[in-house]
């Protein structure tokens, strides 16, 4: 059983206890346990069930690349699928439970799958499952999905909050271990701006485990003072529980930063994203043991060499009573002597070579350790938990020399550099024939905004394991990387340490060498997966040599620790089944992140109120208060009607029409765009700009425009003032200003910089309110001040600076109702304050405002188009019989030569109508005139279609604007529009203009 | 992630504070172009692999347009130069030459 | 060939499955085929399989300067839909839709078609303006689709954030039988179909250069050599500037980055494609129980096959706002493709500059979909010498004439 | 003239850092050729300042300038005074090829200040915030989060910020989040 040991584990507070539940279970732990070392103090190996097979799963690892000891953490709005346990700081109140089985995880019933393996080999899905051809949604797949899956599904809306955080550095070090350390003290004293990141909440990695000593002293003791003297440089910033996430082009590195996980109950942030800007980068991210292929390498019990010393010397936690130890090199001597020196028993060491191992064997051997050189294992016995292992020589095909009773096994198949974030940005590996493994290719670094690498590995993430060379390599990273930034080394001394020499490892791929079919199709490669030596063997075979092939073949390495454990192992094997040398099979593409990050995390800040900018009006409130159904129109929100008690929206709009049309109306209408276009060329570049002639225009007056992009579609229109000889205000749509003005800026800076013209988008500079209506004088003149708005002092489509009532204003006899209506721009400041008083002054007539749907269906009833309802980008001025805005005298203006293209001026063009039910019904928005017959591809023909359509309140009756194959030409004809239901409305061919076609209600 | 200095206000501007404009140094046609040149001004595009001279724009910022040389298979930057030019300055085309000896983009090499 | 069934897999698990054969074989250049195809990706293998299929030409090598289906075959959200606006685009990606549904029996290999549902949300009433014009329209293509009410997106979206508060769903277009399929499983069925036609499938294998003579094409040069032909068909997603260049032609596009993100597997939740259009994200969950997540491409050309991560940001946090429970789980992985996005966002299949050269490419986001479809009409275009109606209107000519093919005026852009 | 009001009328947050809405301030865009001695001297006569170098703002007698881009400078006063300044200003560069509009109600003005002041915009804005790379006098055109703004750093370690008017609260918003307590980075401490 695994337990926690009387003494020992050097993270631990034993002072402090904590309490958590596991599967409704309560147990205890001490501060600095993670849940995996908790959980095996409590005899809890079996934490979870496998994906496919749900066979059960115990843990392997003891840090971020455990594929097995998954859990399901929390309640509510702080409940987390797939939290990983050997990377979870366990906290008073914690409770989790296991993943992926039913109805628990000592009896799944899942695990029925697990009798079929024979059945499932890698890819089986895609060669069954075929018949009958609904069977896959409907059958199969459903029972497929059921299964897979890990974690469950988060129900309650995120408790939690999330940051980022911008930050700057010359050198970024990713990992605190020693090598870290020693890389950032050698950049820090060269007078870097240094960054020191390190996963865990605790500094010094691997070797405060491993030992040894350090400038004379303990790791442990090297570690502190290494800490503290960072700690003392101003230049140099340490986090803990703080990864390096992924590398991104131009130095971009993102930092995960944990910051409440281990204390949810803190008023923080839970996780911190920081996002940071680095010179250079130095990965000091370690090395991960590599599991032995055996058959039963999954059953739990069996753990990384590595890991089991970490559980003894790190949390003084046991894995069994009696571990069997399998390895092919020498570093796995050090759990032996390590689990022996707890006191625990070690029945015997195989070690795959035949010479055996160096100086660390001896050690073992004089603690009484039996031995066995050239020895594996053919099998490891037991279901939920280890009970023994069969002995056999590695060089055979697994004939059984004896069996060994045990509870646990350590295995250690070589160690291989943490890569990922070297390769996220196209770092390049090579493979080491001596360690057996891939390391970084220093000659083909990832590149930066100058062309020049900006990724240094250090230490065991480089390759080097021994730990006198992992320094000198550490210090050299460090001291390069502050040279890239331009600091030459400081005062600071090299960390030395003894060379701890050891003898070679062996490669072992598959253990026996010679194993069978039998023994293959049970040893394991991919633990969470279920991906076994057999089953990249048979995807070889079928001829999926590519490995990134194997890998989607076979799901190697896709799990949730993304093939932390499998990938070298996998590779292996699929070399050795392609009779290829490994580095020809070549190696997949590590992705950011290093582990997996919270979205929450990546979202940020970007949530509820600040999910996105809510851009509001000086009249937002306003309409809350009177509680406006509002529509998004991009990040503004206008009202779309204001609903009184009782009314439907149609019954508002239709109120809101009928009061402006037969008395006033108010439209906030100041999410309209206005744009300053002034200089000696603002005429010139404005005739360019819009399809009108612009130049022409005096001052004090106004003229609608319309512009086109180069392509000749129309993109965006509104009321041009012009100022004076030198100054013009062009309004845009709501959507438009930033847009246009962008696109105005674009035309002077980069083609037509020699114009003398200056632009300022002013837009939120005023509030713009339109009075509309037969009373909207009155109303103005009732406000008094010194503006004559008269007809003959203000005439249509004039404007005019003036003070109505207290207010100084500008007000634009402009209409795009049809009535009597003056766009007054106020400050915005007084925007609020000019609207109450328009109010006020307008309640003998009744006034009330109305929103953008009023606004929508009275404009159609004057046939006047919208930009995005009219115009969908494929839509051309002609189309929409503008072409008295479309100036002939002009040369040149922006899309003028796209109008001339064959399609443009193509006479079977679809082209603006009116169009009216015969029954006087409204026409589905969206809706196509049908024609008839099919055109080659089976499609029923069409011959136009409604662009907007809506009920006139004022002419009580459906009423549509359309574009139609020679619409104008087709004056009363009767055509068709479809219904989704098949149905079809007959409608007449009319004017666009419905209302008051000679304008005589708005030239008043 | 790219980060592109500005040639106006000097900020080593992160993508996030930019917008890219596309092609650089397009030729405008007007009325009067054939309909080859004007489709070749509008969507012929290089799309090179290697290098590429660009349009941005520093929209989080000055609000200034400008050029940049850059590498799409890298991301390296050559330079950055305004936008009020029909050609890349030749300083920023011998830092290209002396990396990428023999290189050519539209008319320029 | 020997067929793929559940009797053939238990035969085999007899005798530890010792007995299957290769998928594809791997064979060594000819001198000559009838026709080349560039490019091992979906389109490219269809199109060779369709050419085969309908046509009877089988002397065809497709060369690949990777290995098959690495491209973006691989690396999208796998979504497969037809609810397109323009006449054009329905046609084909109907046809490519339809051809989905019948993929695995057709094939003998499962490609997992999953008609699961696609919902497209609309979340202004622009969007719901745009979307009810797509429903008019597709009736009229034959394409099945429908409007639906917020309380319908509710039932077929449980875990949906149906009431905003900042862009509550007021409906969406549905099409029930659109879904997701398999994209390894796509590119792997049809080169073992191709293969097992007497096809050469010659992976590793990059073209360096395209021959000519008097305007016509005569092959290519490769890195394993030069292979003669009498057509030549370049279908390289991602790449299509670099081959027409070889070719002597420029292209109205260019090459960005669109990248898309995994979560970690939870257990089933979610079981039809939605995609958010408005807040610029989409999400369907894969069978292995992952969110699979896409949103918009990056905004320079870019040959790297990575993103900017900034993108990443503003998909994620879209879902987060529309699938709550999103923000607690976590990205698994994250990666990008390289798309051709063509001057009107449509693909181009068609004739070039170079005679019996034929080019299919500028899918933008939207070629794994189309694949069947697009190989179908390639094929033709290549057997024929012609377009066929399905894709008459792809041609480059559209861009002379002005005559597009714009798929974005339903995708709400608001006034 | 009728009460001006700001678009949060002052709103403010304590938490590891102070955020405050500042009220109305005039501001006045220039738009002109920067480096020409006309508009040296209008601004020196006007405003009372020298020009602005690249990214910096400067203090004057009557208001502050900002430099905006190389032909554009903000210049901020008195509300109220605004209107009166254009028309000096409009007047000293009579003849000149510039444009001078009053923006004095397009923006929202925050102060954040504090120990935490750095961090709380190091939260929002790409930019390194150290205070060797940002010091007092130095002005940056940004992104907020999701928006476009602007900050600067003050003699006394406040910082302001402005922002369009319509995403006042927006950025309130986000400078409120950003300085909740408990969120203390503790990076420029």
């Amino acid at each position: 059983m695994s337990t926690r040991l009387a003494s020992g584990g050097k993270y631990l507070n034993r002072n402090k206890q904590v309490k958590f539940s596991f599967n409704g279970k309560q147990f205890a732990g001490y501060e600095g346990d993670t849940l995996a070392s908790a959980l095996l103090a409590n005899d809890q190996m079996m934490m979870g069930r496998s994906f496919k097979y749900h066979r059960p799963r115990g843990v392997v690892a003891s840090g971020a690349e455990e594929p097995n000891a998954l859990v399901n953490m929390g309640e509510g709005g702080k409940f987390e699928p797939n939290q990983r346990a050997t990377t979870t700081e366990i906290f008073d109140g914690l409770t989790c439970t296991s993943q992926n089985h039913w109805p628990s995880l000592e009896f799944d019933v899942g695990a029925i799958n697990n009798h079929m393996t024979r059945f499932f080999p890698a890819g089986f899905y895609y060669k069954t499952f075929m018949f009958p051809r609904f069977a896959w949604k409907h059958v199969f797949e459903p029972i497929v999905r059921q299964s897979a899956g890990l974690g469950k599904v988060p129900k309650d809306r995120d408790a939690d909050r999330y940051e980022h955080f911008y930050a700057f550095f010359d050198v970024v070090v990713v990992g605190g271990g020693i090598a870290g350390l020693e890389a950032a003290l050698a950049a820090g004293a060269a007078g870097a701006k240094v960054l020191i990141m390190e996963q865990t909440s605790h500094l010094g990695g691997r070797a405060r485990i491993d030992g040894g000593e350090i400038d004379g002293m303990s790791v442990d003791g090297w570690v502190t003072e290494a800490a503290e003297a960072l700690e003392a440089m101003s230049n140099v910033t340490i986090r803990t529980r703080m990864m390096g996430a992924g590398v991104y082009d131009h130095g971009y590195v993102l930092g995960y930063e944990r910051v409440a996980d281990h204390t949810p109950l803190a008023n923080a942030p839970r996780h911190r994203l920081w996002r940071i800007r680095a010179n250079q980068i130095v990965t000091a991210t370690g090395a991960i043991e590599r599991p032995l292929s055996f058959a039963g390498n999954d059953i739990p019990g069996v753990m990384l060499a590595g890991a089991m010393r970490d559980y003894v010397d790190g949390w003084g936690v046991s894995a069994g009573d009696r571990t069997v130890v399998v390895t092919n090199n020498d570093d796995a001597y050090r759990t032996a002597i390590a689990l022996k020196k707890a006191g625990l028993e070690v029945p015997v060491i195989l070690d795959a070579r035949n010479m055996g191992g160096g100086a660390l064997a001896e050690e073992a051997r004089a603690l009484g350790i039996r031995i066995e050189n050239g020895k594996g294992i053919a099998k490891v016995k037991g279901g939920k938990r280890v009970t023994s292992v069969a002995i056999c020589t590695q060089a055979g095909e697994g004939s059984v020399l004896e069996e060994i009773k045990c509870d646990a096994v350590a295995m250690s198949g070589g160690w291989s550099p943490v890569v990922h974030l070297w390769s996220h940005c196209g770092g390049k590996l090579v493979w080491d024939e001596d360690q057996a493994h891939f390391r970084p290719d220093a000659t083909r670094p990832p590149t930066n905004q100058d062309g020049e690498g900006f990724v240094i590995p250090a230490g065991s993430a480089n390759g080097p394991l021994d730990m006198a060379d992992v320094l000198s390599d550490a210090r050299a990273a460090g001291l390069a990387a502050a040279k890239a930034c331009g600091f030459e080394p400081g005062d600071w001394d090299a960390a030395m340490a003894e060379p701890q020499p050891e003898a070679a490892m062996e490669p072992v791929w598959l253990m026996p060498q010679g194993a069978g079919p039998k023994l293959r199709i049970k040893t394991w490669l991919d633990y969470q997966n279920d991906v076994k030596v057999s089953d990249v063997r048979l995807a070889a075979q079928e001829g999926y040599e590519s490995v990134e092939h194997t890998k989607r073949y076979t799901t190697l390495g896709m799990a949730t620790d993304q093939g932390k454990l499998s990938n070298i192992n996998g590779l292996a094997t699929l070399a050795g089944q392609l009779n290829a040398p490994i580095p020809s099979v070549g190696t997949t593409t590590f992705r950011p992140p290093y582990t997996p990050i919270s979205f929450g995390a990546i979202a940020g800040e970007a949530r509820d109120e600040a999910f996105q900018p809510l851009r509001r009006t000086p009249i937002h409130e306003w309409h809350e208060e009177q509680n406006a159904f509002f529509e998004p129109v991009g990040h503004w929100r206008r009202p779309y009607c204001y609903p009184r008690k009782g009314e439907s929206h149609g019954d508002a709009v239709k109120r809101e029409i009928l009061q402006t049309r037969n008395s006033v109306g108010l439209l906030d209408a100041s999410t309209l765009g206005k744009i300053i276009v002034k200089g000696p060329d603002a005429a010139k570049f404005l005739d360019m700009l819009y399809t009108n002639m612009m130049s022409t225009l005096k001052p004090g007056k106004c003229r609608y425009g319309l512009m086109c992009n180069e392509n000749g579609f129309l993109i965006d229109d509104g009321v041009v003032a012009r100022i004076d000889e030198e100054t013009f205000l062009c309004h845009t749509t709501t959507g438009g200003a930033e847009r246009i003005h962008g696109w105005m800026e674009d035309w002077l800076q980069c083609e037509w910089w020699d114009w003398k013209v200056y632009t300022a988008n002013v837009t939120e500079q005023y509030a713009q309110i339109a009075v509309v209506g037969p009373n909207a004088r009155k109303v103005i003149e009732k406000l008094g001040g010194d503006m004559d708005v008269s007809k003959e002092a203000l005439a249509f489509m004039e404007w005019k600076d003036g003070k109505i009532g207290d207010f100084d204003a500008r007000a634009y006899r402009i209409s795009f109702s049809g009535e009597l209506s003056y766009e007054i721009a106020v400050p915005a400041s007084q925007g609020r304050a000019f609207w109450d008083a328009l109010l006020k002054a307008g309640e003998e007539f009744d006034i009330m405002p109305y929103g953008t749907e009023g606004l929508h269906v009275m404009r159609a009833e004057k046939g006047f188009i919208m930009i995005g309802d009219e115009t969908d980008g494929t839509v051309i001025p002609q189309d929409l019989g503008l072409n008295w805005a479309i100036s002939k005298k002009k040369e040149d203006f922006l899309g003028k030569r796209a109008q001339q293209r064959p399609h443009m001026t193509d006479p079977n063009r679809w082209k603006l109508v009116g169009l009216e039910t015969l029954d006087g019904s409204v026409i589905p928005d969206g809706s196509y005139a049908i024609a008839e017959g099919t055109n080659a591809n089976g499609q029923r023909n069409t011959q136009g279609r409604v662009t907007s359509t809506y009920y006139s309140p004022t002419l009580d009756k459906g009423i549509a604007m359309g574009i139609v194959h020679r619409g104008p030409e087709r004056m009363g004809e009767v055509i068709e529009f479809n219904k989704v239901d098949g149905g079809t409305v007959k409608a007449k061919i009319v004017d666009p203009v419905f209302y008051d076609k000679d304008g005589e209600k708005q030239n008043v | 992630m790219l980060t592109l200095q500005c040639p106006y206000c000097g900020v080593h501007a992160e993508e996030t504070e930019l917008h890219a404009e596309g092609e650089a140094h397009l030729k405008r046609f007007g009325p009067g172009s054939t309909d080859d040149e004007f489709e070749t001004y509008l969507f012929m595009r290089e799309n090179p692999k290697g290098v590429h001279f660009e349009r941005w724009r520093h929209s989080n910022g000055c609000g200034k347009f400008f050029h940049a040389a850059r590498s799409t298979t890298t991301l390296e930057v050559f330079g950055t130069y305004p936008a009020q030019t029909l050609e890349p300055p030749k300083d920023i085309k011998d830092k290209i030459s002396a990396k990428y000896p023999g290189w050519r983009w539209r008319e320029f090499s | 060939m020997r067929r793929y069934s559940a009797f053939a897999i238990a035969r085999e698990a007899a005798r530890f499955h010792t007995g299957w054969e290769r998928a594809w074989r791997s064979p060594e250049p000819k001198k000559k085929y009838d026709v080349i195809i560039v490019g091992a990706g979906g389109h490219g293998l269809a199109t060779a399989f369709y050419l085969g299929k309908n046509f009877g030409i089988t002397n065809v090598a497709i060369i690949e300067k990777g290995w098959l289906g690495g491209g973006n075959t691989g690396r999208n959200t796998t979504i497969i839909r037809s609810n397109y606006l323009q006449d054009p685009s329905a046609a084909l990606y109907e046809k490519a839709r339809s051809l989905y549904e019948t993929m695995s029996q057709d094939l003998n290999y499962n490609v997992m078609f999953s008609p699961r549902g696609v919902i497209m949300l609309a979340q202004t009433e622009h969007e719901v303006r745009g979307y009810q014009r797509t429903a008019h329209a597709n009736a009229l293509q034959g394409v099945q689709t429908e409007f639906i009410g917020p309380e319908r997106v509710k039932e077929l979206v449980p875990i949906i954030n149906i009431d905003g508060p900042r862009y509550p769903v007021l409906g969406g277009l549905w099409q029930e039988r659109g879904g997701t399929g398999r994209h390894d499983a796509v590119a792997w069925g049809y080169a073992r179909a191709c293969s097992d036609m007497g096809m050469d499938i010659i992976q590793k294998c990059e073209v360096i250069g395209v021959r000519s003579e008097g305007g016509t094409v005569k092959g290519v040069d490769t890195t394993k050599g030069p292979i003669d032909c009498d057509k030549l068909g370049l279908v390289v997603a991602g790449n299509s500037g670099d081959l027409a260049n070889m070719a002597g032609f420029r292209l109205p596009m260019e090459s960005v980055a669109l990248q898309a993100l995994v979560s970690e597997p939870i257990k089933p939740c979610m079981d039809v494609v939605v995609m958010a259009n408005t807040v610029h994200g989409y999400m369907s969950q894969s069978d292995k129980g992952e969110m699979v997540i896409g949103g918009g491409t990056d905004g320079f050309n870019n040959y790297t096959q990575r993103g900017s991560f900034h993108h990443i940001e503003e998909t994620v946090r879209a879902l987060c706002e529309t699938f709550p429970m999103v923000s607690r789980l976590k990205m698994l992985r994250q990666w990008g493709g390289i798309v051709d996005v063509t001057g009107d966002r449509s693909p181009v299949i068609g004739k070039t500059p170079l005679g019996n050269c034929f080019i299919n490419a500028g899918w933008g986001t939207g070629g794994f979909k189309a694949i069947p479809g697009g190989g179908w009409a390639t094929a033709e275009l290549i057997a024929k010498g012609e377009p066929g109606p399905l894709c008459a209107e792809f041609g480059m000519e559209r861009f002379i004439e002005g005559r597009f093919i714009d798929e974005s005026v339903a995708a709400g852009v608001a006034h | 003239m009728s009460e001006a009001v700001s678009a949060l009328n002052g709103a403010s947050f304590d938490g590891f850092a102070r955020v405050e809405e500042t009220g109305l301030r005039g501001m006045i865009t220039v738009r002109g050729d920067l480096a020409s001695k006309e508009m040296a001297a209008a601004v020196r006569n006007v405003i009372g300042a020298a020009m602005p170098e690249t990214r910096k703002v400067v203090f004057g007698k009557s208001g502050a300038v900002a430099w905006m881009s190389p032909d554009e400078l903000l210049i901020m006063v008195a509300h109220g005074a605004a209107y009166e300044m254009v028309e000096a200003l409009n007047a000293a560069l009579a003849g000149q090829h510039a444009l001078v509009v009053n923006v004095s109600d397009a923006r929202a003005v925050f102060r954040v200040s504090g120990e935490g002041a750095r961090e709380v915009l190091a939260k929002l804005a790409p930019v390194d915030l150290s205070p060797d790379a940002f010091g007092a006098g130095d002005i940056r055109r940004t992104r907020l989060a999701q928006v476009a703004g602007a900050f600067w750093a003050n003699d006394d370690g406040s910082f302001e910020v402005i922002c369009f008017r319509s995403v006042a609260q927006y950025v309130f918003d986000i400078l409120r989040l950003s300085a909740t307590q408990g969120g203390e980075v503790g990076h420029f401490s």
